[in-house]
């Protein structure tokens, strides 16, 4: 069950420009999580941002009750955050949200991150390697310096495969160019995917064309991150019919081919 | 000793002053990993029409200096949705609950008032007619006095429930909104409701929200709404529920003292999952410290 | 290449739109030790009324959630005074001088203006219809939309100057005012005046203000006021100076874009008494870096 | 002439339970600076509080170049201003209003100081120490332990009289009282008084009944401090005529007589 809490920050550096990595002692959340999920984060005890903002668990160390956070720095509340001192503590409530369907053991799975998307792939890529999955994990990102999560990935015994916009590293392109030249469908179960709208949207297509299960993990401005204020809608088709799904609370995490675009 | 804080809104008897403002709380059941609910005096829960209602265009919520423009529009299962799953669940609960309708006829209401009542576990209805965030109905009714009256009378012959009509700060002159729907026998009265506001997305070009306006909240607004029950409470003898940026007891004592027989908690809702309780606590606090018995004695007493 | 900065705000050219709201920069003079008040596009001074005005009881300023109360209830030392002691120190600035005028009655808007006709130094009048701290005249003015347009036209046959009719955003459809006062001859619009507002001393169990009820205006009403130029600028083509919560050139965009030609700097002020030229530089910035050369062709530019 | 500036912390303790002394590097307004004038601080670099706050100027050191600033903590703005560490900047604007006027040289004036009423009074003593005026102050404060620059005006060469409410330092009942008892009113030049507005009123009303100058400090809720925006504003009475005069420009001292109190 999620919880309120505040939590101890044990950790805080910049890993690439204007991307912080944090860790908080929350063992509650730690144990509780699962890939996908994320935590409501109180960027400030003032009133200055107001809302709280919404973070992906980007790991969990389960027996030191350890949860970490990877983000970017893009507006007040991501600033905020990343002037806390280890020992300060940050109010979180989480796990929040219905995070990804993990597959069959042994499976050979896809995960397509992209910039910041990358965060809570690593937990997933985590759990993939408990399954014994063969796991193939596209990182893409603006170039070499801004590429995130590569060398983690690696170490879960992922292939990793590179591209940036530039071509500083790996393939010259964008995640959905490098997956569609470099992955081979038929062998492919389960396709995970974070990133920007117009690649997660790219990289669905590709998918419902290949007929490859996959899931995405939406984005929505968030009010309560609990499902109570309908703020974070997102419009998902099911056997034809259009409904209006909170990101909050029936995500983040959706099938790709659900996802009504535009 | 233990202040009695039991007030009575309408024919709604609630244990304790402190409920939940409407779509900010859902149903409950969202905040019950959070809250007991049931400590509260009751929960107002989300918007009800008579048709399921999809909502407006993301994004549907924007921050602003010590508020929030919200646009959600009245995105519900509808009446019958929420007679069937959750009737039963607010049956079991002990505390009151209390429905938030809206719709875009007269008859809409009368409908909705209809359909609800006799339900059980539904202890009251709050008439939305202050609604910025639909194109028919809503804030039309609230703003015009005959059109709120209408509204008014067609729910309470609809119904034998408990009826509070929530007000709108959207208009010249609140009191003669309040008097027009206390003469057409409204039992009871919220305020305020969101101000009509808007953001604009500065790099873009554009407004921030898709729907363009929204309705203003948060802290930002407290002041507007201290000054509606202010003087809402000066004009009309009905029991006032009092909203609009309640973060802490203060401001929740802020809202009685001008008038108001309780307080809901809405926006703070989504910073602080445990805001009621807090504001809860601090008002019984402060009733000891300053040995007051009953919190009706303290309803109005800014104007004594 | 430097960007045109250049308004006409109805006839009275600001060679940059930034201007400071009345009532919040004095007569410019307060704070000439630390802007040069010179770089303006024009100041707008305190309220000024017939007669010598004491104001209202103190305290007379509270703050509230990103915002402050004031209930100054428009002291000034009446229109004589200014005419022979500032207007002389008016004509020796190098930026627009616009007189904010307030009265009890029609004939009192009109004999103000009659005055501030040809005064050397006076580039135009502000009518202030739209304040809510005083008992007579003042919001009454600007929530009818008859009695706006008889006080714009009233003032209009007095004076040759441009006259902005400033409105109240306490009324239930501001474009119905606008429209009114547009019709009746007005040159230009100034939106928002305060939002009708009071904040209780919870100890005390006292309003805060000695005047009870005050204007609430700071960064917290900033979406109100976006709302208001947005909606006035669909409504009526007269040029308008937007203001409400400004701090930043950012802020100062958004009402830019929801269609106002000029912006003022009020509450800000106080906080950062630098806050102006910080504005103007961050617009030019802006132009720059969006390579706009005119910074009208930024007027209304969210709605297209 | 008035500046706004950020003026580095160069120390900060507390002195008295919830009052603080902070020093602050200042030259233009150490250099500027005549007793009875004040700051206007910016206590947060956030919107939360959102206006200045006025306060006196305790004392300065010209040749330093030293501010000195003392204030109790009774709400969020001194609270904030409170936790600010030396080497952090605090936004000035100062030095502001209308200071005391000062005696002839060699004169015999009284000094009355209730509380946190205090603070301007210490610049003031100094400035007739330079003066060679021969000076008495009543401190009073509630208790001994709330008592506020008893030794600085000492260590100034005035003669310290105390009152605490509670009798648990020299007279015990209130400063009024004690200088109705201890003054000599027919040897005094001038009375300047700084404290709660009961006492400054009870003040005011002897020295007018025994025909001696005084001056007080007012205070009043303040938006811009500078005059522009008349909040703070007070009545003043001259020559039978009242008027309403600004606390921050047109005081805070004003002449004693001259206060319309109620
Ligand atoms: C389920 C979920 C998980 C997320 N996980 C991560 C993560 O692990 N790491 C990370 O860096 N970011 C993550 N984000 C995005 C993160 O929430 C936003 O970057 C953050 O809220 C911005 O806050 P701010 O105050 O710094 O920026 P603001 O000043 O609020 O805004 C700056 C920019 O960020 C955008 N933004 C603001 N709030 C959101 C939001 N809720 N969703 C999307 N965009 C927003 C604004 O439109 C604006 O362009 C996640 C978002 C969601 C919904
Ligand atoms: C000219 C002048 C000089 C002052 N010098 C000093 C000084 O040297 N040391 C010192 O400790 N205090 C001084 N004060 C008082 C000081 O300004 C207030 O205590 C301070 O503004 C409170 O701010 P806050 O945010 O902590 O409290 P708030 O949360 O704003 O309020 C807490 C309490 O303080 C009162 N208060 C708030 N603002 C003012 C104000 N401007 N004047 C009077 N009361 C106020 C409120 O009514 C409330 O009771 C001075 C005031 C003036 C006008
Ligand atoms: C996200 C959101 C949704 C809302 N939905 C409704 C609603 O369905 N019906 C209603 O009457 N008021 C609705 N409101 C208004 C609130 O009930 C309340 O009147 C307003 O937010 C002021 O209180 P607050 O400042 O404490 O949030 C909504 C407010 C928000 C923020
Ligand atoms: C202290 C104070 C005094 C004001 N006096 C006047 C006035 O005399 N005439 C007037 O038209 N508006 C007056 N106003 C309103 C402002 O001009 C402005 O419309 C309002 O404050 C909104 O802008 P802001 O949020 O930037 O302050 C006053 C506002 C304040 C805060
Ligand atoms: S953020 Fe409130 S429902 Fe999703
Ligand atoms: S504080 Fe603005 S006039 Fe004194």
């Amino acid at each position: 069950m999620s919880k309120v809490m505040d939590a101890k920050v044990l950790a805080v550096y910049p890993v690439a420009p204007e991307t912080y990595y944090m860790e908080l002692a929350a063992p509650d959340i730690a144990r509780l999580a699962v890939p996908g999920q994320f935590v409501h984060v109180r960027c400030s005890d003032a009133q200055e941002p107001l809302l709280r903002r919404p973070l992906s668990i980007h790991m969990v160390s389960r027996p030191q009750g350890v949860l970490a956070l990877l983000f970017r720095v893009v507006g007040k509340g991501t600033a905020l955050l990343a002037q806390r001192q280890p020992g300060d503590s940050v109010n979180l409530m989480g796990p929040l949200g219905r995070g990804f369907t993990l597959p069959l053991p042994g499976s050979k799975v896809a995960v397509a991150a992209g910039g910041i998307g990358a965060a809570p792939l690593v937990f997933l890529v985590q759990e993939l390697a408990n399954l014994k999955c063969q796991v193939t994990v596209y990182v893409g990102a603006r170039d070499k310096k801004n590429l995130l999560c590569d060398g983690q990935f690696a170490q879960l015994d992922a292939e990793v495969v590179i591209a940036t916009d530039d071509g500083s590293l790996g393939f010259k392109g964008t995640v959905p160019e490098l997956m569609r030249r470099h992955l081979d469908w038929r062998r492919t179960a389960m396709c995970y995917v974070c990133g920007p709208r117009a690649m997660m949207q790219e990289v669905s297509a590709m998918l419902s064309e290949a007929d490859v299960p996959g899931e995405v993990s939406l984005e929505e401005k968030m009010g309560c991150g609990v499902g109570a204020c309908l703020s974070c809608a997102v419009q998902i088709q099911h056997h034809g019919e259009i409904s209006t799904k909170r990101v909050c609370a029936d995500g983040p995490v959706f099938p790709s081919w659900q996802v009504v675009w535009e | 000793m233990k202040p009695n804080l039991e007030v009575n809104i309408g024919g709604i008897l609630m244990k304790n002053p402190v409920t939940t403002s409407s779509g900010t709380f859902g149903f409950g059941q969202e905040y019950s990993p959070y809250v007991d609910i049931n400590k509260l005096g009751a929960i107002v829960v989300k918007g009800t029409t008579l048709e399921p209602r999809p909502g407006n265009a993301t994004p549907r919520m924007v921050e602003t200096p010590a508020g929030i423009l919200n646009s959600i529009g009245l995105q519900n299962p509808g009446v019958d949705y929420l007679i069937d799953h959750y009737a039963q669940y607010f049956a079991g609960l002990k505390t009151r609950v209390i429905v938030n309708i809206a719709g875009n006829t007269v008859d809409d209401y009368a409908r909705l008032a209809a359909k609800l009542d006799g339900v059980p576990g539904v202890a009251g209805l709050e008439v939305n007619i202050s609604c910025p965030n639909v194109k028919k109905g809503g804030m039309a009714f609230g703003s015009d006095p005959a059109a709120a009256a209408e509204v008014t009378k067609a729910v309470k012959n609809a119904t034998g429930l408990p009826v509070i009509v929530k007000l709108s700060p959207n208009v010249t002159d609140i009191t003669v909104i309040a008097r027009a729907v206390a003469d057409a026998g409204a039992d009871a009265l919220s305020l305020i409701n969101t101000l009509l506001g808007m953001a604009i997305d500065v790099r873009r070009r554009k407004p921030m929200l898709g729907n363009i306006m929204g309705g203003l909240s948060g802290p930002a607004v407290k002041p507007v709404a201290v000054r509606a029950v202010w003087q809402v409470y000066q004009t009309v003898k009905l029991p006032i529920i009092g909203m609009g940026g309640i973060v802490t007891a203060q401001d929740a004592l802020e809202f009685i003292l001008a008038g108001a027989s309780a307080v809901a908690v809405g926006t703070a809702n989504f910073i602080n999952a445990t805001a009621t309780l807090e504001v809860l606590a601090g008002i019984e606090q402060y009733l000891i410290e300053e040995q007051i018995t009953d919190i009706n004695e303290l309803v109005g007493a800014a104007h004594r």
